[in-house]
Formats: C-alpha cells, structure tokens, sequence
C-alpha cells in the first residue's frame, strides 16, 4: 500500500522528495503543493480527506508549512507533506482552502504567527492578533520588546475589510480588499464578552430580523502564546500548558504529550500507570461532557437542568481531588506515568459513581432529551452533513453526529483503548440534537470503560524512571488522541535539544467553530447560541 | 469604627487575612472625621451593599468553569445572595476577572468596567488574572488585570477552589462594610 | 386527516413530554439539598490531604528546615515563581558553605504543578491545602517561606520532615 | 342564601370603622381626601413589599428546585436578602448613556411601573379590600395591564442598543398576540358568570369556583390563561426579550440603578397580578372554600380572613409558575408563535363557543346540580 501512494505521488509530481520518518513525509515546492494535496484527496483507493494538522514552521533559513493529511475512512492512514519558501521578507504560499474548509483557518494563524500569506485564501487576515501588530511572534528572530506592542486599552472599531491575494488565470497575482458586509447589514457582536459564547468567542454576525446571515469569526481574545513559550521550556514545564488548552480535557491532552515524548525517547509506561491514565482519561470525558450537557441546557434557558449537570460533576471533581490534588486542572500525568498513586478509596468511590451516573443520565432523558420545546430547538436545527464535517475536519461527537466514524480509540488505539470494548457511537442525522444525544451516550460509554478497568488496575509503580533532563533525539514526532471534543494531536519538531524546537497542539475546537459560520446560516439568532452549545467548542483550546 | 465591629457570619475577624490593610483603611477613613448619626446610616447602606453583591462574569478561560462550580449546587453561590449573576455591566457590582486577560482583550475589559455603574469593585481570580500565571512571559499577556483597572481582591490559585473564591467574596465584604457613603471617601 | 391527528398528537406529546419534565423536578424539590455551607461548615469542612494550595517550607521544633538552597526548584519551576537566594558562609572548619537567604515563593503567579515539589532533592517544601488566601494586595502574595532565623537541619540519620510527603 | 359570617381578623371591619370614625368627624371631602391618600400610600406600600417577598421566594424556591439552598446568610434563613438588595439598588448610580433617547429612556421605567400600578388597584385582596370596584373591572385590568408593552418598547428602542432593539421587538411580538388568548380565556369567563364586575363575580362564585363550574371549557380557559398570562409577564420558558444566552439583558440591558429596579420589580408584580386576576376570576378570588349544606364546615372555613384566602390562592399560582420556569428550555421565537396562533387561539376560539352553548343549555355545574 505504501508503495502504492509513494508511486501516486511521485506520478503526481516527479521531483517530490519522499522520506520515511515516523510517518511517510513528502517534502515538494510550493507551486506544486495544491496539486498534490488533490490528487491525494481525490483518488479513490487511497483518498486522503482529511486535513489533520498545518503546522507553520520556522525551519530556519525557509518558512514552512507542514500539512499532516489523513484518510477519513482510517484515520491510522497518514502521510505528512512538507513545503516552504526562503523568502523572509514576503513570504507566500499557495492556499488550500478550496480543497479543505479547515485550511482557512489555520492559514490565517499561520499569516498571524509566521507571516506567511497564502495566495487564494478568500480572507488574509490575521487570525489571533490584531492587525497592527509589530512582527510574527513564531519566528525564531521575533523581538519580544514589549514596548513594539504596548497594551492600549482604547477601543478600536471593527474593519470588516479583508485583504486576499488571487493568482489570476495568467499567472499574476493581484492583491485586493473585499468587503465582509454589506452596507446596510444588521450586524451584532455574539461577544468576545458575552454569556454563552463558551469563553471569549467573538461572532460578527449579521442579522436579518432574527436570521443569520452570515457570521465572522473572530478570535485570539485569549491568544496566549503557548506555542512560543513552550519553545523555552523543557518537556516536564510544557506539561502543564496542555492542562490549560482545553482545561475541561485537562488530563487526555496531558497525557497526548506524554505520549508523544514517550514514545520519542522510548520509556515503557507501567502497567498501573496505563489503568490509572485511561479511568482517569474518561473521567475527564465525562466531566467535560456533563459541562457540555449544562452549558447546552443552559444556553436554550433551561438553568435547572444546568445546575443538575454540575452537582454531578463535582462527584469526579472530587475523585481529581482526592486523587491528585486539583479540581479542573489535575496534574495527573506525567512523562513516564503519573504524578500520583490513586488513593485508598479510589475504587470504591468510582464504583460508587458509576450506578450513580447511570440513574442521572436516565433523569437527564426524562427531564430534557424528550421536552418538546428542547425537541424544537434542536431537531433538524445546524445540519452538518458528513462531507462538510470531514472537510471542517469536525471530529469527537460533533463529527460522530454526522456519520463520521473519527474516534481514534478505535482507528489508532493508544494506550489501553485496545484492551476495553466499547461503542463508537454513530448518528446519521447531523443536527444539533444528534450531538446532544451523542454525547450522553459517550458517557455510557465511558462508564462501560471504566467498569472494565477499576478493579483490574495491577500493582506495581505508577511512574517509571526518567532521565533529569529530557532531550528529544532530532526528528518529528506526532500523536493523536481522542479529547473529549474531539482529535487533539501533538506535534513535536525537536533538534535533539531539551527544550522543543517547534511544539504545535491540534486543537479539535478550531475546527468545530470553523464549521459555525457554515452550519448557523439562515437559523434563528436563538439557534446560533444552541448550535454553539451543541458543538461545545472550549476558545483557550483555540487560541492556544 | 473599628475592625472587631466588622462581622462576617461564620469566619472570626482575627482568622482572616490580610486585617492590617483594612486596619489602616479604617485609620485613613477616621482621620477624615465623620459625625455619628452618619456613621449608622452608613452602616446600613453598607450592610446592604455588601450583601447585595450581584457579580458580572469576566470568564475567559479555566477560572470561569470554577466560578459555574461556584454558582451549582453543591458550593451555591447564592447563599451569599450573589448567584443575580447580571450579563449587562450596567447592572452588576461586582466583576469578577476569571482567566487571563491578553493584548487584545485589554480594550475590552477596560470598556466593561467603564460601563459599570459606582460603586463597582473588581475581583482578581486566579493566576492568570492575578499576575499572569502560567502566561506570564508570554509576548500577548498582560501581568496582571491591575495594569488596566483596579483591583479589590486578589483570590490567588490555578484555579482557586469555589471555597477560596468565597472567601475572597467575604473579604470583599469586609472591605465594603468598612467603606463610606456618606462620608468624604467615596471610591 | 392525517395533518388534524398529527395536529393533536403533537400537542398531546408535547404535553406529556412537559408534564414528565415537571416531575423531574417536582422530585427534585423534595431531595436532599446537596450544599455545603462554607465558611458555616469551617469546623468539619474536609479539604483533601493532596489539595495544592499553598507551598510551605516544614520547619521543625528547631526553626530548622531542609533547604539547602540548590535552586533545583527555581530552575524546575516553568514561570519563575519560585526565587531561591543562597547566601555564603564560612564554616567553623574554614570550607564556604552554600546556606539559604530567602525562599521566595509568589502565590499569586503560582500555576500548582507541583514540579518544585516532586524534583526537590531534600524534600524541603511540601504543598499544603489551605485554601484561604485571598488578600487585598498583590505584593502580599509574595511570600518568604523560610522563617526567620532558621537554618538547614543537620543530616544525621533519617530526619525527613514528619509530615507525610503527598 | 348567602352566610354572612363576621370575621373579627377582617380587615374591612378596621376599614369601615375608620370610615364612619372619619365621617362624624369631618365633612365628606375631607374624609375622601384623607382615604385617597392613605389608600394611595398602601397600595404603594403593598407593592413594594410584594415585590421583596415574591423576590425572596422565587430566589428560594428556585433554589429548593435545584437542589441547592438559595440565599440563607442575610438575616435568619436569609429573608433580609431582598432587603439588602433594594438598599443596594436604591444607591447605585444611575448612568446616563450618550446618544440615546434621553426622555424616552428616562419615561419607559415609567410606563412599566405606572401600568401595573393601576391594574394592582382594581384587584380585590380580601373582602372589602379594594381600591375601585369597577362595573367593568376585567375589561379594565386587561386593557391597562397591557400598557406595560409600552414601556419594554420604548426602553428597547431609546437605549441605542442592538441587544435591546431586538428584545423589545420580541417582547412586543410576543405580547400582543399572547394578550389575545388571555383575553379571550377571560371572557370565557365572563359569558359563564354573566358580569364583568370583580366583585360580583366573587359573590357568584361562593358555594362553586368558575372553574368547577364550567367544567371542561373553565378548565382550558384557565389552563390557556395561566399560558399567556405567563408569556405576557416575559418570564422563562418565554422570557425571550430579555433571553440572557443571546440577548445579554434583552431589553433593559442599558438600564442601571433604580431603573433597572423598576424593571427587576414591575416583573415580579407583573406575574403577582396575572397570578390574582386568575384567583379572582377562576378560584373564587378571596372567598374561601365552601360547600353546600356542610355548616360547621363552612363556619370553620369563613372564619380564616379572606385576604389570607386570596394570598394563598395566588402563591399557589405563583407557585405553579415558578414550577414552570424552572423546568423548561426557552421557546424560540418561532415556536412561541406557533403555540399562540395554531395552537392557543383556535383552541381558544373553540371554547368559547363551547362555553356559550354550555351556558345557554345550562349544562354548568350549577344548573346541573341545581345549586344556587
């Protein structure tokens, strides 16, 4: 099969220059770049549909882009295409956001970050910085003074005026500006310091009476820099910015970078290390989806049910309590295991949940899955059929609404994921009330999971003996795991050194607000704030 | 006035925190001299404000999940009577800062807190908020929500549990209780 | 026809959809309330022994700790919350001695990771669950965790800190 | 037929004998003068502290529904909390907002507390405790109750807000088709009892509530009238004006300081009202429950005051629309309108009809039974 592609791309373009690292990486020139990704995407044996990751590199003397492309049928099906241009000062690179919806978005941080502009990309404007800002932070010759960028606390207007560059028919290219809007559009501002707009999401959306016309997204009031600083600081600090990305897949994100430097540098993970990493893991699944659950409720107005939601939590908020001494943010894993023993009570007090849980999911269907108003609200409301949401690359239940098999439990099982049986739980419908009732049933099954596990976990050490200083040998190094909103990757580029050289998070979030402006058009501005519940997007996961 | 005569239900004066900073307020406020009958009044309007503390939400990363455990069930906000959590800035007291403010988010939170009617307080929560946290030398961080406005109380942790969110509540309190209306020192 | 049954049907459904819902929480009104008073429950509130809080520095009947000013902890620490300044003394035997000046920890900057604890050579500092800490000003937050006038504890045979190590 | 029980708690024996003390005392214009402005001053008062213990309550109970425990630090079991909130509210500052409709924006608190305030006069909370019994009372208490939309519209449209904007064109949408079926449920009611005066219909009320005597037809009047008068009060799962997940504040999202308060305030009056001009013309208003031909029953019942009828009657109500808010998502706009035009109006229409034939056929409880 390997053969097969290698023979496909090589047909496609000659030149390209093909290595088997950790996965099959094809490095080629930016001109022939969307033509490869084509073919690749089109061909029917070996489609690779679905954009995993594009990361934006610094290599040094070039600006890079690294796309991670995947097949959607399998997801264990992957190969890595390389490209840069040597040009510092203006960089460009072709687009491919005709070919993949996600790309849009994450062209516009590359430009953000790295200065790189993407010819075609209907929209060249930076994503998580403001336009005037004074260089690219991701580069590696960013000056950092803080007076460049000095904090201004006057409001500035909005400009809905977006700048693209087009390659015409001849070959030329022609930079323009084109208008969001039109003039006499009704336009709101859903945020960036709104109630239900899951954190500080900012949606321009213009109305026409209480439909949605269209939405501009805007993002980057929670840009953090975690990328940049983990550039300066060891494998062991950088763990505990994973925690924070999408603080409600606290210990799955955690343990996805674990994983990856593991695997890099070799460490066998005890036994009892891998019980208490997965229990743990769903743990977190279900804490992050019984908030999704409250946040959704209380996003159609139905506080009670918000508040139900949250009493249930705070039973595995204070397992992580006990457990490892944090309540959202936990600490647990670390490279090598885990940061803490479970306690005496620990299998009593998840065994104790498990039926406990079991009862309230069935309250939760009697009090909301089956209201008529909830009924109306969610049914048939947000459609996202399954091409848009492997073109969006929405994946985790959101994804799994559309008829997309994307859990990477199944397709790539790390850790014990192949030991435990489970469900992938599959809709067909595609709508909001089809995410809403996916993610109960994950719950169930997560239940399942953990019932399996708890009272099997091995003695023996929760932690295996690491070197002080961690250096990754040279190379790139990917991992990907199933988060609670879906596929959270790793990517690590290290230079053998002990502090990264360059460290890219794939966050599952980016994608599900990148399908918003798509799937809200032409619904109820209600429906908006529903549909946002529905796809439970977390921003710092984002904005990183 | 004087220190002891502040009484918060359930926490004991000299537990608290921090009492020198509210002793030396108290001292700058008498040095002003105020007459007795006043002073009563003041009480009053301090015991109703104080205990009428309707938050606004700056929530914008982890802290703000803590602050939702705060307002459920098993923590309850509302026993402080704070769970009138008002979205419009126009009609909350208190702004509670949950998560890390960054360059572009500076403008914003300063707009909401001009937009806030007197008296207003401002309530830091958590690392980021504080200081920066975890962020702190981050190129699109800001040290510290103090850099923009002013801060009451500073509720430290990575995210503070709903109880250290309370008893920053309740220093708050304190604080507000030892304020004057009527007075000379108005915020 | 079928549009005037499915009219009702509609309209019955939905009734009993909301009729069930009103039992749920009509059940609920009458369950026991969940709360827990804090600051009411001070006395009996149990926080959990591995609660990260606040760092501390167990000192013993002695005013002696176990720091010997490395700075392994500084270095750990991914934010610099932790500032070690080591101070330089000649021993009776005439060696120079590396000893701790101040431990200086800022609560307020503090991301609880618990890397200074578990990569502390000597097991001087120990995260603790007090939970109460909110103050009025920011520089109050900077705490100096060595107390005044203590020194390191001799190492003679096994001296670890009583407390248990989380 | 009907008992004339004496009452030594009742009010109105205070109120007559103040009137005749009044009377021999000074001329007949004085005396009026007198009981206008004291009547003025309990009514004001009443309304005030309705609000802080509808406001307590609601805090409370729907805390009890979400198994937590509402507000209990301020004062015993927390009952000051509302008083610390009007303290509070009364001082805040009150922020004048540039570019906006400066009198409207001003007026529109107005409009909402001024039309609640004269439908609170019409409503009779015991016996004898009523400001003006008009011949025309429900006809009154509907239209004027309706003047609120007035002030929500004004308030969204002088605060030069989008927000606000969009939440008062809800609000009136919503308004004025729910104020429809409540009018028509209530002269559903008004065919059945054949008056439009309050206090004529308690009377005819005595021995079988309107309810129970129009059976069928009452029972979906009243159920159709809880509905809209629950929507008309802008309260969850129809609070879509100011529908905090989209809306921020809806349509008082500028207001700060006492106006918001008149706000905060008119909307819990708001749903008292609805809830008692339910009593009055479903249950029995203040009269308390009696049954034909059991004396010592009805002797034990008379003697509980008739405003602690009528204060039970519309907590119980009050009751059932807390129960309500808190157990359902909110209506989208769309759906809110559905339920008016295909499903409460026709229904609605129906019974009325069905209400005129009972009663012209005399098949109502009372005919059937042949009571009264």
């Amino acid at each position: 099969m390997m053969e097969k592609i290698k023979k496909l791309i090589l047909d496609t373009v000659a030149e390209a220059v093909i290595e088997e690292k950790q996965k099959l990486t094809v490095t080629v020139e930016p001109k022939k770049l969307h033509l490869l990704v084509q073919t690749l995407r089109d061909n029917k044996t070996h489609s690779f549909d679905y954009l995993v990751n594009l990361t934006g590199v610094d290599r040094g003397e070039e600006l890079g882009v690294d796309y991670l492309l995947c097949s959607s049928a399998d997801l264990s099906k992957e190969v890595v295409l390389k490209t840069g241009t040597s040009d510092r000062e203006n960089p460009l690179l072709y687009s491919i956001t005709d070919l993949f919806e996600t790309a849009h978005f994450n062209e516009r941080e590359v430009f953000a970050l790295l200065g790189i502009r993407f010819i075609n990309n209907p929209d060249m404007r930076k994503f998580f910085l403001n336009a005037d800002w004074v260089g690219y932070p991701l580069r590696k010759d960013y000056d950092p003074n803080p007076e460049l960028n000095p904090v201004s606390i006057e409001s500035k207007d909005m400009v809905d005026i977006a700048p693209r560059i087009l390659e015409t028919s001849d070959g030329k290219l022609v930079e323009e500006f084109v208008n969001i809007f039109e003039d006499d559009d009704y336009i709101i501002n859903i945020g960036p310091q709104h109630p239900s707009t899951h954190g500080v999401m900012h949606f321009r959306t213009s109305l026409d009476g209480e439909i949605v016309k269209k939405i501009d997204v805007h993002s980057g009031y929670i840009h953090r820099g975690i990328e940049k600083l983990s550039e300066s600081l060891t494998y062991p600090q950088i763990l505990h910015f994973t925690d924070r990305l999408d603080y409600l897949s606290a210990n799955i994100n955690r343990h996805a970078l674990c994983m990856c430097v593991e695997k890099a540098i070799d460490i066998e993970v005890p036994e009892r290390a891998q019980y208490i990493r997965v229990i743990m893991d769903e743990l977190t699944r279900i804490d992050s989806h019984l908030l999704a659950w409250s946040a959704m409720t209380h996003d159609l107005g139905a506080t009670t049910a918000f508040i139900y939601g949250m009493r249930e939590r705070e039973i595995i908020l204070d397992i992580f309590d006990k457990t490892c001494g944090g309540r959202l943010i936990i600490n647990q894993n670390v490279i090598g295991g885990v940061m803490f023993d479970i306690y005496a009570d620990f299998q009593k007090d998840v065994k104790a949940f498990i039926p406990y849980m079991r009862k309230k999911l069935i309250e939760y269907d009697r009090f909301f899955s089956h209201n008529v108003i909830a009924l109306g609200r969610t049914q048939g409301v947000g459609f996202m059929s399954k091409d848009e949401a492997i073109s969006y690359a929405v994946t985790g239940p959101a994804g799994r609404a559309s008829d997309w098999s994307c859990d990477i439990r199944k397709h790539i099982p790390y850790s014990l994921y192949n030991q435990v049986e489970f469900k992938e739980i599959l809709r067909k419908e595609g709508d909001a009330y089809a995410r809403y009732l996916n993610r109960l049933d994950e719950i169930e099954e997560s239940l399942h999971i953990i019932e399996q596990l708890i009272d099997n976990i091995p003695q023996g050490d929760f932690c295996a003996k690491t070197k002080a200083i961690i250096k990754l040998p040279e190379g790139e190094y990917y991992e990907r795991v199933e988060a609670a909103k879906g596929e959270f990757g790793v990517f690590i580029e290290s230079r053998g050194d002990k502090f990264p050289y360059r460290l890219k998070f794939r966050s599952p979030s980016m994608a599900l607000v990148s399908a918003m402006p798509l799937i809200c058009q032409g619904e109820k501005i209600a429906d908006l704030i529903g549909i946002g519940g529905s796809m439970d997007y977390v921003i710092p996961d984002i904005d990183r | 006035m004087e220190l002891k005569d502040i009484h918060i239900k359930g926490i004991p004066t000299e537990d608290f925190k921090d009492n020198e900073y509210l002793e030396n307020y108290i001292k700058e406020l008498e040095a002003n001299g105020v007459n007795v009958i006043l002073s009563k009044v003041d009480e009053l309007i301090n015991w109703g404000r104080s205990n009428s503390v309707w938050p606004l939400i700056y929530a914008t990363s982890c802290c703000g999940i803590e602050f939702m455990s705060a307002a459920a069930a098993h923590h309850d906000i509302a026993r402080f009577g704070m769970e009138v959590t008002r979205n419009s800035p126009r009609q909350a007291d208190l702004m509670i800062v949950a998560g890390t403010i960054v360059h572009k988010m500076a403008p914003l939170i300063k707009r909401v807190y001009d937009q806030m009617a007197e008296p207003k307080y401002v309530l830091a929560m958590g690392a980021c908020a504080i200081s920066g946290g975890p962020f702190v030398n981050s190129y699109h961080v800001i040290k510290g929500v103090d850099e923009i406005i002013p801060v009451d109380v500073y509720v430290p942790g990575c995210p503070p549990r709903p109880e250290s969110l309370f008893y920053g509540l309740m220093q708050l309190q304190r604080k507000i209780k030892v304020e004057q209306f009527l007075g000379h020192k108005q915020r | 026809m079928s549009s005037v049954s499915k009219y009702f049907s509609g309209l019955f459904t939905g009734i009993k959809s909301l009729l069930t819902g009103m039992g749920e929480t009509w059940k609920e009104l009458w369950t026991k309330k969940v709360t827990q008073q804090y600051p009411e429950n001070r006395e009996t509130l149990e926080i959990s022994e591995r609660f990260r809080c606040e760092l501390v520095m167990p000192h013993d009947e002695n005013n002696e700790h176990a720091c010997t000013a490395c700075g392994i902890c500084e270095m750990n620490c991914p934010n610099g919350t932790i500032k070690v300044t080591p101070m330089f003394i000649e021993t009776a035997d005439g060696k120079k001695k590396k000893i701790l000046d101040t431990h200086i920890w800022d609560m307020g900057m503090c991301t609880y990771c618990n890397l200074c604890v578990i990569t502390c050579p000597s097991d001087a500092i120990i995260f603790k669950n007090n939970f109460e800490n909110a103050v009025f000003e920011k520089r109050k937050l900077i705490m100096q965790l060595n107390q005044e006038g203590s020194k390191l504890r001799e190492k003679k045979k096994e001296s670890k800190p009583t407390e248990p190590i989380i | 037929m009907i008992l004339n029980y004496s009452q030594p708690l009742e009010i109105s024996n205070l109120t007559s004998w103040f009137d005749q003390y009044l009377r021999s005392n000074l001329s007949e214009f004085w005396t009026l003068l007198i009981e206008f402005v004291l009547v003025g001053i309990f009514l004001l008062a009443a309304y005030a502290v309705i609000a802080l213990i509808l406001i307590y309550a609601e805090r409370k109970i729907t805390a009890f529904f979400q198994a937590r425990l509402g507000p209990n630090r301020v004062g015993k079991w927390g009952l000051l909390q509302s008083v610390a909130d009007m303290i509070k509210i009364l001082l805040k500052e009150i922020i004048r907002i540039n570019r906006s409709d400066r009198f409207l924006f001003f007026a529109a608190p107005f409009f909402m507390i001024v039309a609640s305030m004269l439908t609170f006069g019409a409503i009779p909370f015991g016996k004898g405790l009523q400001a003006i019994d008009f011949n025309i009372g429900v006809l009154y208490v509907t239209a004027v109750s309706s003047l609120g939309i007035i002030g929500v519209l004004l308030a969204g449209w002088s605060s030069n807000n989008k927000y606000s904007m969009i939440g008062a064109m809800r609000s009136g949408a919503q308004f004025i088709s729910y104020e429809l079926s409540s009018g028509f449920a209530l002269m559903t009611i008004v065919v059945l009892a054949g008056t439009m005066q309050f206090s004529q219909m308690i009377e005819g009320q005595r021995f079988c509530w309107n309810i129970f005597n129009g059976h069928i037809s009452s029972i979906i009047a009243f159920v159709i009238y809880l509905i809209s008068g629950h929507a008309e009060t802008n309260r969850g799962p129809f609070d879509l004006p100011e529908a905090e997940s989209e809306l921020t504040a809806g349509y008082h999202t500028e207001y700060s300081g006492l106006q918001f308060g008149f706000y905060y305030l008119a909307e819990y009056l708001n749903m008292f009202i609805i809830a008692s001009i339910a009593t009055t013309v479903f249950l029995g208003g203040y009269l308390p429950i009696q049954i034909q031909g059991w004396d010592a029953f009805n002797g034990i019942m008379g003697y509980i005051p008739s405003y602690v009828w009528f204060f039970s009657k519309t907590g119980f109500l009050i009751f059932l629309s807390l129960w309500v808010r808190w157990s359902f998502p909110r209506l989208r706009i769309d759906q809110l309108l559905n339920l008016e035009w295909k499903y409460l109006l026709p229904i609605n229409l129906v019974n009325l009809l069905l209400m005129v034939i009972l009663v012209l056929t005399g098949l109502t409880l009372k005919n059937l039974f042949g009571i009264l």
